[in-house]
């Protein structure tokens, strides 16, 4: 197989990458998702998963069952922010950092 | 907005599942992002066999338009071209049509969301010509066109090998198949001898080693395992991809359904009891979802699961229901048990 | 190029066509086909490129997983043409990179 | 069969590495890393990863997070890059109670040598065209920025196995105990001894301290964040609350919520950062998420970083905080010099653990 073969289409990862990842330690999809981004993409592993997964385990000398599945998360298709947005009435619940900074009064340094 | 049953999915394990808990007067709301119910039938034109005897004779797309029929006369809800993305912390669910989230409480739900095909991945399967068997499929039957003139295809399942006669009648020129280990992989007799009818080679042991063209497929390179050394160029403008398929399995991660590895039903699925319920008690599995089967299987987890679905509701079973639930089982072993006993068995392991 | 006729669906009806436009120029699709079916049907394969190799890129999975055949539709980015159906006066171009979002200056 | 190592360091995330990799720039030998998974797949993996500092209060806090930020100047350099950009940080406000705020701020950061400029809405829209014209003002600072903590992990992991230093991946410690100036740290996959014991496990601190008969109060955050597919570069800053980063993909949100261990997100969470960042950057409207994440941030239990060796048990260190990215270079700085040294180039008696007894 020529290593330069791209594996996760949409983030152009190569099996030359996946082997790099596995050889400095990791195991499973999650980790050499976070080393070489592979299943990051648009389709967020849906197409790659099974093909990599399958590589790992070939690598290191697993069965498939071993290879656990990435951790999948919403949303499950691309939706624009405007969609996720319009029709929640509830407001957000990210602080800034500036409200949560208390600045000294004087009394230490 | 509200529902009994929420069934993600409007193919025909769906369809079935809608079809066992709207009869029985309960409410049922399917979700599907495609602009019409019938799911991967669609775009199916063989003679569905085996299939329970109300199907008896039909093809793909007739079964699918059987099964949507037979739910005309009940108030069923159809959210169609709405996908599924997420959970609210309570429970609802999001689905998404475009241009907000719908927000949807149901009692329990029905994830009836099929399987997706598993990639192969050679140098040159990312250039446009390059599709997958599923994909050629549509074109052919749904949509009517060519995928190409003259192509190829890699992998030999029942999927794959029924594809191809089906490109063949419709004149495409399919050079091969090609089957990188020493056997055919479809399993069902009467696909494989309809492929040899036309007299399009399976080549087995034969791999490509590379598909190559200027922005779109144009040579494919294989290479066989008796005779190293040596490689063949083919001219081709498509070639398509059979990697087996596997039950999806997004809906299930965030839904906390654990999941098992069971190699004969398709790799990871969720674990489930005798009740196609999920270890997530309020979630019922079917169809592809449930394990990759023949469509027979498909239809009759959709029909387990839906009335399994209307126990839930009812707090318990009815001798009626359970009598149904038998025939369908004894149905669905029968069929499963002669046609791919190791997916019989595997559902069996798999369910404890 | 259609296929006019099946041996089990049968003669194609004859649907209403439409007419899109792909790089500004016009293609004839049928009523219902989808956007990466009507281009297919007109000879187009190629639908973009792919964003760190600059690869030719099209349909894969028909199915609206694989997000490879996105594609530039009335001017919204990275819309799959496998899951768009054809509209009259449709504009169609290929995707050449990562969607810009600007509107003009602070967004109104 | 017990392994002898001179120091053990328990965790491999962004702390426990980068204390591996600066502790083996002095002594190459004898160094061990133990993680219960692969480094990543914590808290430092799941992270918005801003290397930020003008905001952090008291001024003493804002000051230890500066020294930390000015290394990050010299690690990509001695690690390979890490995509870390200084872009400037801007806290943008939207109200006349938070200009005050906001200058109060400026006064007090200036104390330590913190440049803050209170912008004006003009001077703010000037800078970043892509904020909303609601604001009215913002908090600016040149000294703030990120990086990406995938790479910053994977680099001080490279460096630090350049230099000798063992990773042990999925391998738990289960027991330690200290045995005649040895520490005894029994693992899933076997016994290893030390004189030296570094406890950088972040949100797990304190169940490994237990170990020790320790009550570390460190507890986790739920930190939820989420993602766009890669967009045409068009933000320069490090906004609070959002920030695009060099592959294109703008990085939204940061919630805090008390969930225990449960990683889960929801759309609720979803629905309420994207009305955040319509709120901020209207432009996003058109934006598609492709998905969301959810981190365990590290949190003493007053927020502040726990560092330092730990009285009554000699050579143990702690190295437990909030913010582990902006501060890790200094807290493997500032460990490897207690360990090699006895002490440390500043002070860092605030930090020690006794102030909670």
């Amino acid at each position: 197989m020529d290593k330069s073969t791209i594996v996760c289409r949409c983030e152009e990862i190569t099996v030359e990458d996946i082997a790099s990842a596995v050889s400095q330690g990791a195991e499973t999809f999650d980790d050499v998702k976070r080393l070489t981004r592979c299943g990051m993409g648009l389709c967020q592993a849906k197409t790659c998963r099974i093909v990599i997964s399958e590589l790992i385990a070939e690598m290191k000398a697993k069965s498939a069952a071993d290879i656990s599945v990435p951790r999948l998360r919403m949303p499950l298709r691309p939706v624009p922010i405007g969609v996720l947005a319009a029709n929640t009435a509830s407001g957000s619940f990210v602080r800034s950092t500036l409200a949560e900074a208390e600045p000294d009064e004087g009394q230490e340094k | 907005m509200e529902t009994e049953v929420l069934i993600l999915g409007g193919g025909p394990s769906g369809l079935a599942a809608a079809y066992e808990v709207a009869s029985r007067g309960h409410g049922v709301m399917i979700v599907d992002e495609a602009w019409a119910l019938g799911g991967q039938l669609r775009q199916q034109t063989q003679i569905i066999d085996p299939i329970p005897a109300p199907f008896t004779g039909l093809r793909g797309f007739q079964l699918a338009e059987t099964l949507v029929e037979r739910l005309k006369e009940f108030p069923v809800e159809y959210l169609l071209k709405h996908e599924f993305i997420g959970l609210f912390a309570d429970g609802s669910a999001g689905v998404s049509g475009g241009e907000k989230i719908l927000r949807i409480s149901a009692k329990c739900f029905v994830v009836a969301t099929g399987a997706a095909e598993s990639a192969r991945h050679f140098p040159g399967w990312t250039l446009p010509g390059v599709m997958t068997i599923g994909a050629a499929q549509i074109l052919i039957n749904r949509e009517r066109i060519y995928p190409g003139k003259t192509g190829l295809v890699v992998g030999s399942s029942d999927m794959a090998l029924e594809i191809t006669r089906q490109m063949h009648d419709v004149g495409i020129n399919v050079i091969g198949v090609v089957e990188p280990t020493s056997q055919i992989l479809a399993k069902d007799g009467k696909i494989v001898s309809s492929l040899q009818e036309t007299g399009i080679p399976v080549l087995l042991q034969t791999e490509v080693v590379a598909v190559s063209g200027s922005g779109k497929v144009e040579t494919v390179l294989l290479s066989s395992g008796n005779k190293p050394g040596v490689e063949t160029d083919c001219q081709v403008d498509f070639v398509c991809i059979d990697g087996g398929r596997h039950p999806i399995l997004e809906p299930f991660s965030i839904m906390n359904c654990p999941l098992r590895y069971e190699k004969e039903l398709g790799g990871w699925l969720p674990s489930y009891n005798g009740k196609l319920q999920s270890t997530n008690s309020g979630i019922f599995v079917a169809g592809q979802a449930a394990g990759v089967t023949c469509q027979a299987g498909v239809v009759l987890t959709g029909a387990i699961a839906g009335i399994n679905a209307v126990d839930y509701l009812e707090n318990g079973t009815a001798e009626a229901r359970e009598s149904c639930k038998q025939v369908y089982w004894d149905e669905l072993k029968r069929i499963e048990s002669t046609q791919t006993p190791e997916v019989w068995q595997a559902r069996m392991s798999h369910m404890g | 190029m259609e296929i006019v006729n099946h041996p089990v669906l049968g003669e194609l009806s004859q649907a209403k066509t439409v007419t899109l436009y792909f790089a500004g120029q016009p293609l004839t699709a049928r009523e219902g086909q989808t956007v990466a079916a009507a281009l297919m049907m007109n000879g187009i394969y190629k639908f973009g490129k792919s964003r760190k190799l600059l690869q030719a890129r099209g349909l894969y999975c028909a199915n609206g997983r694989c997000q490879s055949c996105l594609m530039t539709i009335d001017g919204v980015e990275h819309i799959r043409a496998c899951s768009a159906l054809v509209r009259d006066g449709m504009t169609v171009e290929e995707n050449t990179g990562d969607p810009d979002i600007r509107r003009k200056p602070h967004g109104n | 069969m017990s392994r002898e190592y001179e120091t053990v360091i328990i965790g491999g995330g962004v702390i426990g590495s980068g204390i591996a990799y600066h502790l083996s720039e002095s002594k190459s030998d004898g160094i061990l890393v133990i993680d219960k998974n692969f480094p990543l797949s914590g808290s430092s993996g799941s992270t918005q990863a801003w290397v930020w500092v003008h905001t952090k209060t008291p001024s003493w806090y804002g000051e230890f997070s500066m020294y930390s930020s000015e290394l990050y100047g010299y690690l990509h350099r001695k690690i390979g890059d890490i995509e870390f950009i200084r872009t400037g940080g801007i806290c943008p406000f939207f109200s006349e109670n938070e200009r005050e705020h906001a200058k109060s701020l400026a006064e007090s950061q200036a104390q330590v040598g913190i440049e803050i400029q209170v912008l004006d809405r003009d001077e703010v829209l000037a800078r970043e065209p892509a904020l909303s014209d609601k604001v009215l003002g913002a908090t600016y600072s040149r000294i703030d920025g990120n990086v990406n903590p995938m790479r910053l992990v994977e680099q001080y992991m490279k460096a630090a196995k350049i230099n000798g230093v063992t990773y042990e991946y999925y391998n738990k410690v289960t027991d330690i105990e200290k045995k005649q100036g040895s520490f005894l740290v029994t693992t899933e996959k076997g016994l290893f001894t030390c004189k030296n014991l570094v406890l950088s496990a972040g949100v797990w601190t304190h169940e490994v301290g237990k170990m020790l008969g320790l009550d570390i109060p460190v507890h986790p955050v739920r930190g939820q964040v989420m993602i766009t597919e890669p967009l045409a570069p068009f933000m320069k800053y490090t906004l609070d609350g959002l920030r695009q980063a060099s592959n294109g993909e703008v990085l939204i949100g940061y919630s805090r919520e008390e969930a225990g261990f449960d990683r889960s997100t929801s759309l609720d969470f979803i629905g309420s950062t994207a009305n955040f960042a319509l709120a901020l950057v209207p432009d996003l409207a058109k934006a598609k998420i492709v998905r969301s994440f959810s981190g365990l941030r590290v949190m003493p239990k007053d927020e502040f970083p726990i560092l330092g060796p730990i009285p009554g048990i000699e050579n143990l260190y702690i190295a437990a905080m909030h913010s582990g990215i902006t501060l890790s270079p200094l807290a493997g700085t500032l460990i490897s010099e207690l360990i090699t040294e006895g002490e440390t180039s500043i002070p860092i008696e605030r930090y020690s653990i006794t102030r909670f007894a």
